[in-house]
């Protein structure tokens, strides 16, 4: 399949007083065109710092791209003035963030703030811009579009402006919509609403999502790939079901481990232990080591490199070495991972889908 | 069941004037016990009057209506600023957003110290001192943390400095206010853990308060589903997982993400449509089993009832 | 990947860190001691400190740098230039103790004859002049600057005055230490009462809100309302003009509008959760306001008071204007500069010296507050 | 004007009389007048009033000087000259009748003729006690018959001692022989009113240029007071001596800072700015500069309720320990000279020698430290005290504080054991607590009210309205209290009492006096004639003009 | 909204009679009497001038008379002014006084405000600097002393504009720069702080990703939320800016209200005095409630209605 972007060994900091900050050390990752790649992590791991590097949105100072390239449709991003990533920006690569209570200007109304790109982008004139962006807003689903679009942010609830937030960066027809945590926010009623409308939206205008998150059960829900990050590093990368049912990575199986499932019996959840490293001083190894209750000796020396697990998946971790002692994942993994060789969901399966 | 009731909430109201005649009606009578030593959850959607409901058993709001009884005493009459102390020594809150819910220009020891210090618990700084590390130990942290400010611990620390200072003054009741909302994933298990370890150790009964509902299952004794200010459902935690009644539950479920891309895919969303209910009707909340409440009419109390008999 | 490279030895479980060696011990400090140890490390508010410190300490020591009090007159040395010693030769400086003038006029000689006019009105012995231009007869073709050697006209020999001297020949380096010396009492003055009254003020009407939020917000305009000089005279009848009365004058409605700051601030930040979380543990009001919602407006509180001082600076200037500030020989930057700017294109240096004092003073709280609401900002560590 | 001045109170008065106003052009053929006869002028405040029964201050006075014609107005040497009046007045042998024949040529700017009516109307209504005049009663009480009697309210207006004979002769009886009568038929509140107008307007009259009309040298316009700080007064061509007029317009300006004032005048928009000491330095020597003297005097006042100011040697040691001239020179560095007397240089002249006060009485308190510390040792011991602390009440203006002290520093620096406190306070206030005699000390100015000594001797005496200092001596109390009666008729014996009061008055050392002011001006050199006159506040512009 | 304000504007009228009342009889207490005069008035005649100016009756009774007279909108006649009416006085003057603060205002504010921007957008480099140095130089150096050297030097020297009076807009220019210095200090360095907190927030980013140009996201996006804090700041400094400052007033000789009410209450001038303090209290209560309407205009989300207890 066709890769509409490539991000090659990205490596950004951000220069602080404390020191340099190595937010992101060395990620590579492609993305088809039309699929979903879900990036999870704990908080702090360079999910938005590496997003928001594509759309080149660090800021700058203190932040900077130390090296790396981001392949999109022949040009590196990484590379391109400030103009002409301008003329990129909201037209090729659209971002939704985080927040939808602080990511739209509170003094504006939400008409302009939807027709703004349109306008810049697509050179519609304003009463163009108007309706295109009432078409907008009806399909993300927002009633009464004609009255909402002068009114102002605050007088939309938490999953209206997400609503409104996706309606922005869809507004040019994106071929890359980045999804920084769209539904964290939200209630679960709002999220699977607000789940089903990307999907819809991207069978429709065949666009690749990044899709990002820590809730593994919004990514069971939207992703085709999956990676996961940790500390600056993609730890692990393969398809949905792959990571899911056949995690290789021990933070992977950590973050499974700790959400709890309906039917889930234990008396306690698998917490990963401690909290993540500080990037002023990324641990020499595996950044992963000290909460690992998995970790070897040698990933306190050395940081282990992406072993292939199927042509889909990868993940870095010296448990994949064959020198590597034959370690069991906790319970509630090796049960999913039972599951997964039932459904006979294997590598095959990958291809089955589009 | 004869299980001790720590709390009673009865017919309790909370509206909030938002102009000169708008009013919101962010609890609108709503009626619970909660018993020693349980975990009484409660959920629904964003803005339906989960915290109000918190913060107003707790006193931060004088309510509407409605009274809330603690151990037996009515807490919403007392007025004398000696038992207020009492009271507030007695029932404790955690908050939703870890960090906005700490001090940014007081270390974690004067955060911790601080019911101490109110009700004059600790006689010396050192007992001071010690009490705070011994909290902060129990909570997982280590006491070399006190001198830290807020902003130098991850969202599950911050998060455990708020337990800590809620369990500083040996409450019974804490009422946790979507302690793990703001968390990451793998923090909030951590977080769980804690509070089903301190329950353990120290018979503290909860009001978990959250929208997550897999979380509240897993956590909860019982759970109250909470629809626009009103309560729309109660039951034992399985008994509703298991026999959701009221439409908007089974909607809430339906919802819930898994981390399981099989289930996901076949997953049947249900949408819940106020309309749906007979409105002729003042629902009322009903006893369908033993144990399991729900708010509807008479008609849907009888096809509850044929609805649970069923399965 | 190189196989052969890696120690088999090393693929075994790890056994786990027990001392957690990242963290550091911190020593046991209090908020205050903290902002203290966090201003310490920042340089810009180290270096306002240092200036502001300095002023200070020359407002105490700085008069008695010579033997001439603050009111010693003697007006045969009136007006005199500053004369610095070792400083003379450089030109620009201008303080070789002499005083320039530059005239234009039809010819060399008439402005040379204006010039003694200006200077001695009789010989011009004591001046030297500089040709600048040499005139062709016509209407001001002629320039000439000229020098006026006052010390030497006057037979001053060893007596330097470093500012230069009034028309009373009072030694204005005395004058300007010992003006700075109030003036940083009515700065300090008008900061205390801003953040004892101003604050208090703020705070209880932002934190209680509702009606009594509607009065003290009313009772405020009202202040403002009535104009301070009304107030002003007012007091003359009560109070003998002086600092005591300068410092009344300041506390009647000085303080309003670090009340308005604080109490915005105030409103924004109860309803905060940790303001509830402290409700929830019982504590009283003054203890809410006192240790969780002033401490954090102490951001604003800051930026307000570097408004303030400069205004108490020149409010003192102004009532002495009017008659009711320092009584002579009393003196205040303000009034310093006020006296001075008179005099301004004669003698200038009557008014530079205390305005650059002046502008060290405000310069220099002007990075310390910057760094102040940085050091008392826990978050701005490192 | 008369009244406390304050010293660098600029809204005050600006009177004075030049050397140039005494040695060229001011006589009534005046000299060539070439160039554009167009003067521009500063002044510091604006007029308060241009009505004549209500004006008080100089500023006041000027204006109505330079815009209306009263019976007389001064002339160069401070003489009055005939303005409406026709010739000198008749008087009759006891000094209590004055007959005046108006001249019949005289219009207003309305075109009525000035007629006696207008003056009974005018000097009638300023006395009325309805209309609210302080100078009516303080220029016609014990002068004009039953003055007093009608402000108390005890008799009718009509029993005033003005009639008019006919349209053009007025008849004047006065309460007493007033000798000075004469130069107060020159003052402000003597001016004649038109009682047609005047009732007319109302409410309205003299509030703004549009509603006055004038007998005078000019005529007022564009002068609205709630309005503009400018004003412009133009030719009259209707007054009765308007060839005399060279002056075409006069464009006045309120400006009350100095440094704007000398900026004026170095870009040439205004052809006089008066200086302040700064600016003196920077002016002295320049054919612009010009310095005024006038008959203002500036003294201490000391309050003898205070038990060390009670002491004859403690009052003379604190007067002769100022040097005066160093003060004059350096501090007001504009002319102003010391003054040793209590009665100013140049004001009056003996009736029958002609010899100047001044030169009469010569100096009588003069600076002699040497003499002021025994003085001072003396008092201390008399009083058994060897400190004292006195309190000193100044004025709030640039060269007031500075004065002070620089005095306060004289008399610590010299009087061993004597502490002086300065209140600078407000004009106003000064005044307020003058009147409540609360003061120890006080920096005091007087200016003459009409050319007699007594405007200066009489307000000594102890039952004066102005003692607030509580001096009491009954010497001088007889002497002043004869001159003022028995010796109305006989001038020099009259003279001569005041001389011998003043001799009283410095010898106790009842005020300390400082200086006498001269006021420092830049003036363009080509403007000639203006007369300055010592009292009335006025500079003349009749006889004024520009030459090129 | 139209509620609002009517409701606001009956607080004004509550703050303004208890600031005439207040004022009132504080003027009461002043030193002194307006018919102080330096020459003594005598009993009878200070009887009947108390009288005329209703003076003589208790003080209670002068304040009833006062509000009665106030209502009707006379404010009187001046004292010291010849009996001019005191409403005519504050009608002339005001607005002389008021066009020279607008003026200052404005230019103060709008440059101030494009340093600030700059010194936001540049922060930490030269511009931001220089842009410091201004604002502590405005902030510290009085207006007086900037008005004395452009007289100097632009009115004399360089003989470029008229050095004083009110005579029209040449006139007005360099006493609107020294006013102006002032506001220009204060608004750069609010809009500074404001900016660089602005810039640095998510909806600045989600502008960006939209490929909002540079200048669009500091004037479309960032300028207006930032200015919240400006507009609090630079209210009631228009109010004083605008009522008339006597220095400058002085220094430039313009017939405004400043220099008229120090007068004023140097002279005891009650009638003025109180014509004075009312229209202040009306002018800077009217700003405050101006403010109030500008914070919901500039900010949605600042409700009116929040506005009351
Ligand atoms: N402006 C900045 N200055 C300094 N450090 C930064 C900055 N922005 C991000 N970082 C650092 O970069 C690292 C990665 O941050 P990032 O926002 O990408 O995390 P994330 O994975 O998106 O977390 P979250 O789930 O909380 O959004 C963090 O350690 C963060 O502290
Ligand atoms: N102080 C208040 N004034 C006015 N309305 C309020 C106030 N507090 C809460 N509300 C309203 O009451 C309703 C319930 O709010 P509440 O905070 O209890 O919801 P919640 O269930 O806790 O939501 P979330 O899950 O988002 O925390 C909401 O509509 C909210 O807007
Ligand atoms: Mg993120
Ligand atoms: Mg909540």
């Amino acid at each position: 399949m066709e890769n509409i972007l490539e991000v090659n060994d990205l490596h950004i900091s951000f220069d602080t007083y404390g020191g340099e900050v190595k937010a992101v050390r060395g990620v590579t990752f492609d993305l088809k065109k039309g699929e979903t790649l879900a990036i999870v992590g704990e908080s702090g791991s360079g999910k938005s710092v590496t997003t928001r590097a594509l759309a080149r949105l660090i800021p700058s100072p203190p932040g900077r791209i130390k090296q790396g390239e981001i392949l999109f449709d022949g040009k590196d991003l990484a590379k391109l003035k400030e103009k002409e990533m301008q003329e990129i920006r909201g037209k090729d690569i659209s971002t939704i963030f985080q927040d939808p209570m602080t990511s739209l200007n509170p003094t504006m109304k939400i008409g302009n703030q939807i027709m703004e790109g349109l306008i810049k982008h697509q050179k519609m004139s304003r009463t163009q811009a108007k309706s295109r962006a009432v078409e907008l807003l009806e399909l993300v689903g927002l009633p009464n579009p004609t009255e909402r679009i002068n009114q102002y942010p605050h007088q939309f609830s938490g999953g209206q402006r997400q609503r409104v937030v996706i309606a922005i960066a869809l507004a040019c027809n994106p071929k890359i919509l980045i999804a920084d945590e769209p539904t964290t926010a939200l209630d679960v009623t709002i999220q699977a609403q607000i789940l089903e409308l990307m999907k819809d939206i991207q069978k429709k205008t065949e666009s690749s999502i990044i899709f990002i998150t820590h809730d593994l059960g919004v990514v069971a829900n939207v992703a085709d790939r999956v990676a996961v990050m940790y500390a600056g590093k993609i730890v692990e990368i393969g398809t949905v079901d792959e990571i899911f049912y056949n995690p290789k990575h021990p933070y992977t199986w950590g973050l499974l481990g700790s959400m709890p499932t309906l039917d889930n019996t234990e008396d306690s959840l698998i917490a990963i232990p401690g909290s993540p490293p500080d990037m002023l001083k990324p641990p020499k190894g595996d950044a992963f080591a000290p909460r690992n209750e998995y970790a070897l000796e040698i990933d306190k020396e050395m940081e282990p490199p992406m072993f292939k697990v199927s042509d889909t998946h990868y993940a870095a971790t010296w448990l994949l070495h064959e020198y590597a002692p034959d370690i069991e994942p906790p319970e509630a993994v090796k049960r999913r991972m039972k599951g997964f060789a039932q459904t006979g969901a294997g590598d095959s399966k990958e291809g089955e889908r589009p | 069941m004869t299980q001790e009731k720590l709390l009673e909430v009865s017919n309790l109201k909370q509206y909030f004037k938002t102009g000169r005649h708008s009013v919101v009606k962010a609890i609108d009578g709503i009626s619970f016990d909660i018993y020693k030593g349980e975990t009484f959850g409660l959920v629904g959607e964003s803005g339906c009057g989960k915290s109000t409901t918190g913060r107003t058993i707790i006193r931060l709001y004088d309510a509407t209506d409605g009274n809330v009884k603690f151990n037996g005493e009515d807490v919403h009459g007392k007025k004398n600023s000696q038992d207020l102390k009492k009271f507030n020594q007695k029932m404790q809150m955690i908050f939703q957003d870890p960090y906005a819910s700490l001090n940014p220009r007081m270390t974690v020891m004067d955060i911790i110290a601080e019911g101490l210090d109110v009700h004059g618990l600790s006689k010396s700084p050192q007992a001071r001192k010690q009490r705070v590390e011994e909290l902060l130990e129990r909570v997982g942290l280590n006491k070399e943390h006190a001198n830290r400010y807020p902003h130098e611990f991850s969202g599950g620390q911050r998060q455990r400095i708020g337990i800590a200072r809620a369990l500083a003054v040996d409450p019974e009741f804490i009422i946790a206010d979507e302690p793990i909302s703001a968390l990451d994933v793998s923090i909030q298990a951590q977080v769980v853990n804690l509070l089903k370890e301190l329950q353990e150790d120290h018979g503290l009964t909860y009001l978990f308060i959250a929208h997550d509902l897999s979380m509240v299952k897993y956590i909860s004794d019982r759970i109250g589903v909470m629809y626009f200010g009103k309560l729309v459902e109660l039951a034992d935690s399985d008994e509703l997982y298991k026999n959701p009644l009221h439409p908007y539950t089974k909607s809430l479920l339906s919802a819930i993400p898994l981390p399981d891309p099989d289930y996901e895919r076949n997953r049947q969303r249900v949408d819940y449509d106020p309309s749906q209910h007979d409105t002729s009707e003042e629902p009322e909340f009903r006893e369908i089993t033993p144990g399991h409440w729900v708010s509807c009419t008479t008609k849907e109390f009888e096809a509850y009832k044929q609805e649970l008999n069923k399965n | 990947m190189d196989k052969e490279k890696l120690n088999k030895d090393l693929f075994v479980p790890a056994k786990p860190d027990e001392n957690e060696s990242e963290q550091i011990q911190r020593p046991n400090l209090t908020y205050w001691q903290d902002a203290w140890r966090r201003l310490k490390t920042n340089k810009g508010a180290i270096f306002g400190l240092v200036v502001i410190v300095l002023i200070g300490i020359m407002s105490i020591i700085g008069p008695h740098f010579n033997e001439d009090g603050v009111d010693d007159q003697d007006l045969g040395l009136s007006k005199l230039p500053p004369r610095v010693q070792g400083l003379e030769s450089i030109q620009w400086l201008r303080l070789d103790g002499t005083k320039s003038e530059t005239y234009e006029a039809a010819s060399v000689d008439a402005a040379k004859e204006r010039m003694r006019q200006r200077f001695t009105q009789t010989d011009d012995e004591f001046i030297t002049y500089d040709v600048k231009r040499e005139g062709d007869g016509s209407k001001d073709s002629a320039k000439v600057t000229g020098y006026y050697h006052i010390y030497e006209a006057k037979g001053i020999q060893d007596e330097y005055f470093w500012f230069g001297t009034d028309t009373l020949g009072r030694d204005l380096f005395t004058r300007t230490w010992y003006g700075t010396r109030i003036s940083l009492l009515i700065a300090f003055v008008a900061a205390a009462i801003d953040m004892l009254i101003g604050v208090a003020y703020g705070g209880i009407s932002g934190y209680f809100g509702g009606r009594t939020d509607n009065v003290m917000q009313r009772i405020i305009e009202i202040l403002v309302g009535i104009p301070n000089l009304v107030v002003v005279i007012l007091m003359i009848m009560i109070l003998d003009p002086g600092i005591i009365a300068i410092i009344i004058a300041l506390t009647i409605t000085g303080w309003t509008g670090m009340a308005r700051i604080v109490r915005g601030q105030v409103l924004k930040l109860k309803g905060q959760e940790f303001v509830l979380a402290s409700r929830t543990l019982g504590s009283s009001h003054p203890r809410i306001l006192s240790k969780h919602l002033i401490p954090n407006t102490m951001g604003m509180i800051i930026v307000n008071t570097m408004f303030t001082i400069p205004n108490a600076i020149f409010f003192e200037a102004f009532l002495s204007f009017i008659g009711l500030g320092l009584q002579p020989p009393d003196a205040s930057l303000g009034t310093l500069i006020n006296d001075g700017f008179k005099a301004l294109q004669i003698n200038p240096h009557i008014m530079i010296f205390p305005a650059i004092v002046i502008s060290l003073i405000m310069i220099g709280f002007n990075i310390l507050a910057d760094g102040l609401r940085d050091a008392l900002d826990p978050k701005m560590r490192e | 004007s008369g009244g406390s001045s304050s010293e660098g109170d600029s809204s005050g008065e600006d009177t004075g009389s030049t050397e140039e106003g005494t040695d060229e052009g001011t006589s009534e053929e005046g000299g060539e007048a070439s160039g554009e006869q167009v003067l521009n002028l500063l002044d510091t405040s604006q007029i308060p009033t241009m009505d004549s029964s209500l004006a008080t201050d100089a500023v006041a006075f000027q204006y109505l000087g330079s815009t209306m014609e009263g019976l007389y107005r001064l002339g160069e040497n401070a003489e009055p000259v005939p303005g409406i009046a026709e010739g000198e007045p008749e008087v009759s042998e006891d000094g209590l009748t004055w007959n005046i024949k108006l001249r019949e040529d005289a219009v207003w700017s309305n075109g009525d003729p000035v007629t006696a009516h207008d003056f009974v109307f005018a000097w009638r209504r300023a006395i009325d006690p309805e209309t609210g005049s302080e100078y009516g009663p303080f220029m016609m009480n014990d002068v004009l018959k039953n003055a007093t009697a009608i402000n108390n309210g005890e008799k009718d207006l009509e029993e005033l001692g003005v009639e008019a004979v006919s349209d053009y002769e007025l008849k004047i009886t006065l309460e007493k022989a007033v000798p000075y009568f004469h130069s107060l038929l020159t003052f402000g509140t003597y001016l004649p009113l038109n009682e047609d107008f005047v009732t007319e307007q109302g409410d309205d009259y003299a509030l703004t240029s549009d509603n006055l009309i004038y007998n005078g040298p000019f005529v007022l316009e564009d002068w609205d007071p709630k309005a503009n700080e400018s004003w412009t007064m133009k030719k009259n061509p209707d007054y009765w001596d308007a060839e005399t007029v060279q002056l075409e317009e006069i464009n006045v300006n309120v400006v009350k800072e100095t440094s704007t004032a000398v900026n004026l005048y170095e870009t040439g928009e205004t052809d006089r700015a008066s200086l302040t000491a700064e600016f003196v330095e920077q002016y002295a020597g320049t054919e612009d500069y010009r310095t005024m003297p006038e008959p203002t005097l500036f003294y201490l006042k000391m309050n003898q309720a205070n038990e060390y100011l009670a002491n004859q040697n403690i009052r003379k040691a604190i007067a002769m320990a100022i040097n005066k001239q160093d003060l004059v020179d350096v501090i007001l560095a504009n002319g102003s000279i010391p003054a040793n007397f209590a009665v100013p240089v140049d004001f009056t002249t003996h009736p029958e020698s002609g010899e100047d006060f001044r030169d009469i009485n010569g100096d009588l308190l003069t600076t002699d430290k040497e003499q002021a510390k025994e003085l001072w040792q003396k008092g201390l011991d008399e009083l058994g005290v060897d400190s004292i602390e006195l309190g000193y009440l100044g004025g709030d203006t640039e060269t007031a504080t500075e004065m002070d002290a620089y005095i306060k520093n004289q008399l610590e620096e010299t009087l061993e054991g004597l502490t002086v406190n300065i209140s600078s306070v407000p004009f106003e206030e000064r005044l307020a607590r003058d009147e409540a005699s609360d003061y120890d000390i006080q920096n005091s100015g007087w200016g003459p009210d009409y050319l007699d000594p007594s405007t200066w001797l009489n307000m000594w005496t102890s039952d004066s309205p102005y003692m607030t200092m509580n001096y009491n001596n009954e010497e001088y109390d007889a002497l002043i209290k004869e001159a003022n009666n028995e010796l109305l008729t006989d001038l020099p014996a009259r003279y001569d009492n005041f001389l011998e009061a003043e001799k009283v008055l410095m010898d106790d050392a009842a005020i300390a006096p400082l200086y006498q002011r001269s006021r420092a001006y830049l003036w363009r050199p080509s403007v000639k004639g203006v007369i300055f006159n010592p009292m009335g506040a006025d500079f003349s512009y009749k006889w004024a003009y520009i030459e090129e | 909204m139209v509620r609002y304000i009517l409701q606001r504007l009956g607080y004004m009228l509550l703050t303004l009679f208890l600031i005439a009342t207040f004022s009132f009889f504080l003027m009461k207490m002043l030193p002194g009497s307006p018919m102080k005069a330096e020459q003594k008035l005598s009993e009878a005649q200070l009887e009947i001038l108390y009288e005329k100016y209703d003076l003589n009756d208790p003080v209670p009774v002068q304040y009833i008379n006062y509000l009665g007279k106030l209502v009707q909108g006379d404010l009187g006649v001046s004292f010291q002014m010849n009996n001019q009416p005191v409403t005519a006085l504050l009608a002339n003057r005001i607005p002389v006084s008021a066009h020279l603060g607008f003026q200052a205002m404005i230019l103060g504010t709008i440059l101030g405000m494009l340093l600030g921007l700059v010194a936001a957008v540049r922060n930490n480099s030269w511009i931001d600097y220089t842009s410091n140095v201004i604002s502590v130089i405005g902030i510290s150096i009085p207006s007086f002393i900037f008005a004395g050297l452009l007289q100097y030097f632009v009115g004399v020297k360089l003989g470029l504009l008229p050095i004083a009076f009110w005579e029209g807009f040449q006139h007005t220019i360099m006493p609107t720069i020294a006013l102006a210095i002032f506001p220009l200090a204060i608004a750069a360095r609010f809009l500074r702080t404001e900016m660089i907190e602005v810039l640095g927030s998510d909806y600045i980013v989600t502008a960006r990703a939209k490929g909002v140009t540079k200048g669009g996201i500091m004037f479309k996006h960032g300028l207006r939320n930032a200015l919240i804090p400006l507009v609090t700041v630079m209210g009631p400094m228009a109010v004083s800016l605008m009522t008339g400052t006597l220095v400058i007033e002085k220094i430039f000789s313009i017939p405004g209200i400043g220099e008229q009410f120090v007068t004023s209450v140097t002279t005891d001038d009650f009638p003025v005095i109180m014509g004075t303090t009312l229209f202040f209290a009306f002018f800077f209560i009217l700003i405050i409630l101006v403010i109030d309407i500008l914070y919901g205009i500039i900010d949605p989300r600042i409700r009116l209605a929040g506005g009351k207890d």
